[in-house]
């Protein structure tokens, strides 16, 4: 690609933007949230036409008027949100487009047994014959990538394709683009997570703000050189908040308790369960795709109604019955799902920011445009929405930015418990930071979080206590006191339900003997080779994205 | 047409989409599994049902059907002459059209559109047909005429609604206008029909034993079912059909052939108005302008009742002859109770249909 | 049982069965006819099973298949449009039950289908109206600038009654329509036809409405723009309705041709004959007249509808 | 020239400029089209019967409006329209005074109410039990029509009394009442939901009813509200359309005038997937609506041709206002400004 050009009304998204990919090689997009990764692939891959520049597939210039049109060509994509039909099995929307046939109908066993050995090849057991819309967002994620690397691709594009997964999965992923770059197919593969990009890719282009920075080889390039040519400056909040977590996590725990669930639990989603969370304390969930986090979490928020058990907020108990409830009390969901349940695509930034807000006050009594204005403002900045235009439909930003908007619009309602499901999916190494230092913020003035995420060092990092949930049951509820991501893999992947105490106590002594990982903070070499079974990828709990030294 | 909602209130077309969090994905270990199934067949059977009825695929049109069947039988109790296989099958006779229309209907509700138009449609092609076999035109000529017609016509309306992004509510309410008003311009009163073929194929019955008999128009539209039943079943196309109800960006970034896909759609329903309007000629042997005003509606309806989401996505064209069925019977039983004015008779079906429509939701609503 | 009466000769009068499908409910008309027969067979003590087509020819034809399978004795209906009838009442006459057409006709070669048509005849109105629009006018010399209102654009009387009206007036060159637009049978939309016809043709003479409701909207019309009805323009209607009976004799209207909905009692005749064996005629004309104003002055007291 | 392309850029731009076609046409089928006279203190003119005319139509649009932006739509508005009418003329009739304004006001409130109790009807079956609006409001659409003939036994109800029919064809200071009502419907709908938090609630549910839901917004209260404001416009519209001809018709007060209303939400550019709304393309849709209708008369399009007309009109509307249009309009615009940059550096 040479020259790439787009602009949007009042934005310019690309500008002259120049990128090639080689074959049997894994090439990354990196750059901050609303940089232009998505855009260049959609140019590609003929979603938006271009306003100037070339597209060179294997020597012919080519222009795509559709993705359909790229697909035959031979490029296969996963874009950033994840697109797939919830009206249909997962079989079809693994085939969709190429289903074997079979007396001009479509040959539906050969369509099943297809898509159940490409998911097999995912190691993700599910029955093909499902439907989607019951899956969650993460399964999701991975049958959109069974679909992309079922085509017979030369180029195969993946936008994002690890936001909601965890370690166990990005290693099954890993170990299939490793295998497709030896049949030498040409792999785009953008992420936020350096570690992954340093693991995985071979060369790397940078871009900012919609401009070319630079084309480099992985080897060649240190992080701490990629992340300034990213943001264009130095990035010196982690190391801030890693002295900061741990000498704040002690002393945390005789605060009062604000919400406390006792034995809560709903039929068919998760099962009875104790979790007390004091004010201005961070709990961490953690727990497999599929565990249950989710579902607790929606219980908490209101978003679901608990069948058993009992829920007090300041020593009061409720019973929420809609989220509306949950937030008069001050309880606020954000959820994993940004686009399906989180922004209102058509409004704008500054209407979503204050929805909840306005929400809560009722309709009759309007927030002052004023108020609106600045409120959005503030947002805009503390977070760095980007564009900072509190007109711009939300629709219309990046990934990351859109869940900048949601978490902005939390934030907004002053929330005594803020529930943040996956609040960092999408979203660049600068902001996470900035997101993570605002929680934490927020929590030493007295706010409780629950905070839930894929990225274990996350959680370790800012959480006070860390939940351990397993096939819909909680199995551990530590202090995060020297726990380390090895320990919590261990109590995590553990698959004995039946033994919490040995578990525990296992965990306790794993806690004991390893150091506390986030402290580590070296920069790791990227990990080679197959890695080994259960979550063992990760095996340096790094989180150096940023903090290099 | 519009995304218009099915439970908004409760949950959210969110939670009928994707019925999230509701029925348990297949565990990942054996750890997960259920309860060992208990060995009481009965039980067993029971829950079966149970399943079948809160699915959100099959769930709809289970109940349809075992609605008709039980309106059925109470007709049947309540009047004489009622619980006879020939009432059972002048439904059919009566709503060959509607059948072949509600299966248009269908295709284009599937990916989330709407066709006002098929009424006017019909109408049309009943114009059409009455006028030129009148000045001697043959048979064999004017009805694949009028099927070239108005497909190009659904053609137009396809083009409209994919090219300009002209909302399917509007651009079939255009075409609907201008079927018409065409009506009108060909002549603005009633033609008979005496061509010896189109009255042969109306007065001609099949006999099926025990003094039962159908006429061809059955059989066509049948045969038009069960034609759409393959295709949208087992054919890429069918699938895609389904594809774009479920999210029209989602098929597009998937490469589906959206836009091919989303015209023909109204290609479909514009050939089986063209087809119901000649089923109707053969019902009624005349052309009249003014026929066939609100079918759209009973169209609409059958769809509707039939289990098929108004956003997309979700539907059988089976449930949608059932839905014809069930308005069939709603009439007849209007016919039999035969001392209903015609206040009675309007505010009567609304009742049905919103008994119909309430015990629908309440045996489907999914077990919280 | 069913059928043919005749053959078994006549059945007490309450075990009589008739089906009456009426088209609809789409006008004051219709009501007040559908009113008369519903009353009629009740005084009679027929038992009548009656359904409503909500002005749709295949609900009419379900209706009168569900007859058949009902097996009632005499099948009546007010066909929705003239065409298309021959296959249901071919059945009809398969299964012996004779068929009675009431207000409109059916458009059939085959006459042995029905064995009667009650009703009025549509092209005579027009003709009445026009009759005496030539009359009113015979000595004019100067053009005489005619609006008409016409009835729901393809509706029989719409059309009969404009071409009755056309064949007489033609008799005069004076006599000129000069706009001819549609106003539904409505009052609204005779009133906001009328309205904006009388902006584009300010010289207008004469209103010919094809129903009292449309003249009745006309009148409203040309009060508001300040002119007298039935003196600056003079309004020519049909039907007779009641409220029509009123303006006429009001002076708002000049004339009305009648077209009578009371066709109960004659239709209760009819089943009476063909109970009876007999062969009642073939065409009966409603019992009809038209009214001047001081006709309506004196006829008013007295009419039912 | 910038602002010019602003202009042409809004969604309105279209239906304004078909508007003012209309008016040319009409314009040279009758040159005194633009003329308003002022006659007994009362405004009088082609365009003062537009306004008129259009009143109901407007007002039921005004509240499709909110229910197409909360995703739904009301097909029982014509009904509506037909029992307010009936209901409130049968009362007219069956008070001994007739002409009191008392009686009037009575008859017009228990209209009123009786509409609120159907728009909540509907509201519940949409809201609660979660039935399609198209079919939840399909049955009040054909069991309404019904209930109003019940009400009037079939007859058309013709009321004499000059307060009532004073809603329909009267003056006040010289502007005809319907126009004042429509004026004020309008105004007081613009007013409260963007000037309250309801109009933000409305588009946001209409745009992604979950994430609304997440948000804490009362989608439930918000539906009913909706679809009971709805049907109290339409209320509105059918006593306006009821007085102007002083009786009630239960067969054909609002028939169809549902179709008339989408049709100029639409024109306005609001979509009927939900979300955003314009109330003034509302008015501009009703306008061009009964413009059109107008148009024929005065033009004296035959009746037979009427129905193409519409569709034309509607066809040409809708294309021009497509984004492809739009497209390949600003394409042609660049190549355009391309060439004259060329000739610029030629010179
Ligand atoms: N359809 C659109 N209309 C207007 N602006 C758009 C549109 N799509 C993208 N943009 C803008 O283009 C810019 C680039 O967005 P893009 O989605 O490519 O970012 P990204 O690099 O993928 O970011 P992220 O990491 O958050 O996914 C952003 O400023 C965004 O607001
Ligand atoms: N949309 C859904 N529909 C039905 N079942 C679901 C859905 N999402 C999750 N589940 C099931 O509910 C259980 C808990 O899922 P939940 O989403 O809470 O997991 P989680 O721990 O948040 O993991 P993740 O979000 O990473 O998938 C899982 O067994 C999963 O199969
Ligand atoms: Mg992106
Ligand atoms: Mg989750």
């Amino acid at each position: 690609m040479r020259g790439i050009s787009i602009g949007f009304p009042g934005v310019k998204a690309l500008d002259g933007v120049d990128f090639r990919m080689f074959p049997g090689e894994v090439h990354s997009l990196m750059g901050e949230n609303g940089a232009g990764k998505s855009t260049l692939i959609k140019a590609l891959t003929g979603v938006y036409g271009i306003d100037a520049g070339t597209i060179t597939l294997a020597g012919e210039q080519v222009s795509f008027s559709g993705p359909a049109q790229a697909q035959a060509a031979g490029i296969s994509t996963v874009y950033q949100e994840v697109n797939l039909l919830p009206n249909l099995s997962v079989a079809e929307n693994i085939m969709l487009g190429r289903e074997p046939r079979r007396f001009g109908g479509i040959d539906w066993r050969a369509m099943r047994r297809r898509s159940a050995e490409l998911l097999a090849g995912l190691n993700l057991d599910i029955d093909p014959g499902s439907l989607l819309g019951d899956h969650s967002l993460a399964v999701q994620q991975l049958i959109a990538i069974a679909r992309a690397i079922d085509v017979n691709a030369k180029v195969l594009i993946l936008d994002e394709p690890t936001s909601s997964l965890d370690a166990d999965e990005v290693a099954e992923l890993f170990r299939v683009i490793r295998s497709l770059k030896d049949q030498r197919v040409a792999i785009l593969f953008v992420s936020h997570f350096l570690d992954q990009v340093y693991e995985i890719c071979d060369r790397l282009t940078v871009l900012r703000n919609g401009t070319l920075v630079g084309e480099y080889l992985v080897d060649e390039l240190l992080r701490i050189d990629l992340v300034q040519k990213m943001i264009g400056k130095e990035l010196t909040a982690l190391d801030e908040l890693e002295q900061r977590v741990h000498t704040v996590a002690v002393g945390e725990s005789d605060a009062a308790t604000f919400v406390s669930a006792s034995q809560l639990g709903r039929r068919g989603a998760i099962n009875p369960a104790d979790l007390p969370i004091a004010a201005g304390e961070v709990v961490g969930l953690a727990g497999l795709l599929g565990s249950g986090r989710t579902e607790f979490a929606r219980l908490l928020g209101g978003i679901d109604r608990a069948d058993m058990g009992e829920l007090t907020v300041s020593g009061e108990s409720v019973k929420l019955r809609t989220p509306r409830q949950a937030i008069s009390k001050r309880i606020a969901f954000s959820s994993e799902n940004r686009r399906d349940e989180g922004i209102v695509g058509d409004l704008t930034v500054r209407d979503n920011i204050v929805l909840a807000l306005q929400a809560d006050r009722g309709w009759a009594r309007p927030i002052p445009k004023k108020k609106q204005d600045e409120l959005a403002q503030s947002y805009i900045q503390a977070l760095n929405i980007r564009p900072g235009n509190p007109d711009a439909l939300v629709r219309n930003l990046s990934g990351g930015n859109q869940q900048k908007v949601l978490l902005a619009r939390w934030l907004a309602i002053a929330p005594r418990l803020l529930i943040l499901d996956e609040p960092t999916r999408g979203i660049d190494i600068g902001a996470k930071a900035e997101i993570q230092k605002l929680v934490f913020n927020l929590a030493e003035n007295g706010m409780s979080v629950l905070f839930i995420s894929a990225e274990l060092e996350e959680v370790l990092r800012l959480s006070h206590r860390v939940v351990v949930l397993r096939d819909r049951h909680v199995v551990a509820d530590l202090e995060n006191d020297g726990l380390t991501v090895d320990s919590l893999l261990a109590l995590i992947a553990d698959g004995r339900v039946a033994s919490d105490d040995e578990a525990l106590e296992e965990l306790q002594a794993d806690g004991a003997a390893a150091p506390v990982a986030v402290a580590a903070g070296a920069p790791a070499p990227s990990v080679t080779g197959a890695p080994a079974p259960s979550g063992t990828a990760t095996t340096h709990p790094d989180h150096t994205e940023g903090g290099p030294r | 047409m519009t995304e218009l909602l099915d439970a908004p209130g409760r949950t959210s077309p969110g939670a009928d989409r994707a019925p999230a969090r509701r029925a348990p994905r297949t565990p990942r270990g054996p750890a997960g599994s259920g309860p060992a199934p208990s060995g009481n067949p009965l039980a067993r059977a029971a829950r079966a049902a149970g399943a079948l009825l809160t699915s959100p695929k099959y769930g709809p049109v289970t109940v349809t059907a075992i609605l008709f069947v039980a309106v059925f039988v109470v007709g049947g109790i309540r009047y004489r002459g009622f619980f006879s296989g020939q009432v059972f099958l002048n439904l059919f006779v009566d709503n060959a059209y509607l059948i072949v229309l509600a299966v248009g209907m269908t295709f284009v509700i599937l990916t989330g559109g709407i066709d006002l138009s098929v009424g006017a449609v019909v109408a049309l092609s009943g114009m059409i047909a009455a006028s030129l076999l009148q000045t001697g035109w043959s048979p064999a000529a004017v009805i694949p005429l009028i099927l070239v017609l108005t497909s190009v016509l659904g053609l137009l309306v396809g083009l409209m609604i994919h090219v300009f992004k002209v909302q399917p509510f509007i651009a079939t309410l255009a075409a609907m206008f201008l079927a018409r008003g065409l009506c009108y311009v060909i002549s603005q009163s009633s033609i008979s029909i005496t061509d010896p073929t189109f009255v042969q194929l109306a007065v001609s019955r099949i006999p099926l034993g025990g003094g039962m008999s159908i006429t061809p128009s059955v059989i066509i539209a049948l045969v038009v079912v069960a034609i759409a039943v393959w295709v949208l079943h087992a054919t890429r196309f069918g699938r895609t059909v389904y594809a774009i109800g479920g999210g029209e960006t989602s098929g597009l970034l998937m490469g589906l052939p959206v836009a091919r896909t989303k015209v023909l759609v109204y290609v479909i329903s514009g050939f089986c108005s063209g087809l119901a309007g000649v089923l109707f000629t053969f019902y009624t042997l005349s052309g009249y302008p003014l026929t066939a005003i609100g079918t759209e509606l009973d169209a609409i309806a059958a769809v509707v009742i039939g289990g098929t989401l108004l956003t997309g996505g979700y539907g059988f064209v089976l449930g949608s002859v059932l839905g014809v069925l069930v308005l069939g019977v709603i009439q007849t039983i209007i016919t039999f109770e035969g001392t209903l004015s015609s206040w009675w008779t309007k505010i009567f079906i609304g009742a049905l249909l919103l008994v119909f429509i309430i015990l629908q939701k309440v045996l489907t609503a999914r077990r919280r | 049982s069913g059928g043919n009466a005749a053959a078994e000769g006549p059945k007490p009068l309450d075990e009589l069965v008739v089906g009456f499908a009426q088209v609809g409910a789409e006008s004051g008309w219709r009501t007040a006819n559908t009113k008369d027969i519903q009353a009629a067979f009740e005084d009679a003590g027929i038992e009548l099973k009656f359904s409503d087509a909500q002005q749709k020819q295949e609900n009419q034809i379900k209706a009168i298949r569900s007859y058949i399978q009902q097996q009632v004795d005499v099948i009546a209906f007010s066909p929705v449009v003239e065409t298309g009838w021959d296959a249901v009442l071919n059945e009809a006459k398969a299964a012996g039950i004779p068929v009675v057409l009431t207000d409109r006709a059916v458009d059939s070669k085959d006459d042995s289908l029905y064995v009667s048509f009650l009703g009025s005849d549509f092209v005579e109105e027009g003709k009445k109206a026009g009759q005496w629009v030539l009359d009113e006018y015979a000595d004019a010399t100067e053009p005489v600038q005619i609006i008409q209102l016409e009835g729901t654009t393809g509706a029989a009387p719409a059309i009969d009654r404009a071409e009755g009206f056309a064949d007489v007036i033609a008799e005069n060159p004076n006599l000129e329509v000069v706009a001819s637009q549609t106003g539904d049978f409505t009052r609204a939309g005779g009133k906001q036809v009328t309205e904006a016809l009388l902006k584009s043709n300010p010289d207008v003479d004469l209103i010919y409405a094809h129903n009292d409701d449309m003249g009745l909207g006309a009148i409203e019309a040309i009060e508001a723009a300040g002119l007298v009805p039935g003196k600056d323009i003079k309004i020519v209607t049909v039907d007779a309705v009641h409220d029509g009976m009123q303006a006429l004799a009001d002076g708002k209207i000049n004339f009305i041709v009648e077209c009578s909905p009371l066709l109960g009692k004659q239709l209760i005749d009819i089943v009476k004959q063909i109970n009876d064996g007999e062969t009642p005629e073939k065409r009966i004309i409603t019992e009809e007249t038209t009214f001047t104003q001081e006709q309506a002055i004196e006829a008013l007291p007295d009419r039912q509808y | 020239m910038t602002a010019l392309a602003k202009i042409a850029s809004s969604r309105l731009f279209w239906p304004v400029v078909m508007l003012l076609v209309l008016f040319a046409i009409n314009l040279v089928a009758f040159p005194g089209f633009f003329t308003i006279t002022v006659r007994d203190g009362q405004l009088f003119g082609s365009l003062i019967d537009i306004l008129r005319n259009g009143a109901p139509t407007l007002i039921i649009a005004v509240g499709m409006t909110l229910v197409i932006a909360t995703r739904g739509i009301d097909l029982s508005v014509g009904a509506v329209a037909a029992i307010a009418g009936a209901v409130a003329c049968s009362i007219i009739l069956g008070s001994p005074e007739p002409g009191n304004l008392a009686t009037v006001a009575v008859a017009v409130a228990v209209a009123l109410v009786i509409s609120l109790v159907l728009g909540v009807w509907n509201g519940f079956l949409v809201a609660v039990l979660g039935i399609q609006p198209i079919i939840a409001t399909l049955i009040l659409m054909t069991a309404g029509r019904g209930v109003a003939m019940l009400i009037t036994e079939g007859q058309i109800l013709t009321v004499n009394s000059p307060p009532f029919k004073f809603l329909g064809s009267g003056f006040w200071l010289g502007v005809p009442v319907a126009v004042i009502i429509a004026a004020v419907v309008f105004g007081l709908a613009a007013l409260i939901t963007r000037r309250t938090a309801l109009g933000m609630f409305i588009e946001s549910v209409g745009i992604n009813p979950e994430a609304s839901r997440q948000a804490g917004v009362r989608a439930r209260g918000l539906l009913f509200a909706v679809y009971t404001f709805c049907a109290l416009c339409a209320a509105i519209a059918g006593l306006i359309l009821t007085a102007n001809t002083a009786a009630a018709d239960a067969n054909n007060t609002g028939l169809f005038i549902e179709l008339d209303a989408i049709l100029a939400v639409v024109i306005g550019g609001t979509s009927l997937a939900g979300g955003r709304y314009s109330l003034l393309g509302t008015l501009v849709g009703a306008l061009v609506i009964q413009t059109l209708v107008t148009t024929v008369y005065t033009v004296g399009i035959p009746p037979i041709a009427t129905m193409v007309f519409k569709a034309a009109v509607v066809t040409v509307v809708c294309l021009l206002q497509s984004p492809t249009t739009a497209e390949a309009f600003s394409g042609f615009r660049r190549r355009l400004a391309v060439r004259a940059g060329k000739g610029l550096a030629a010179s």
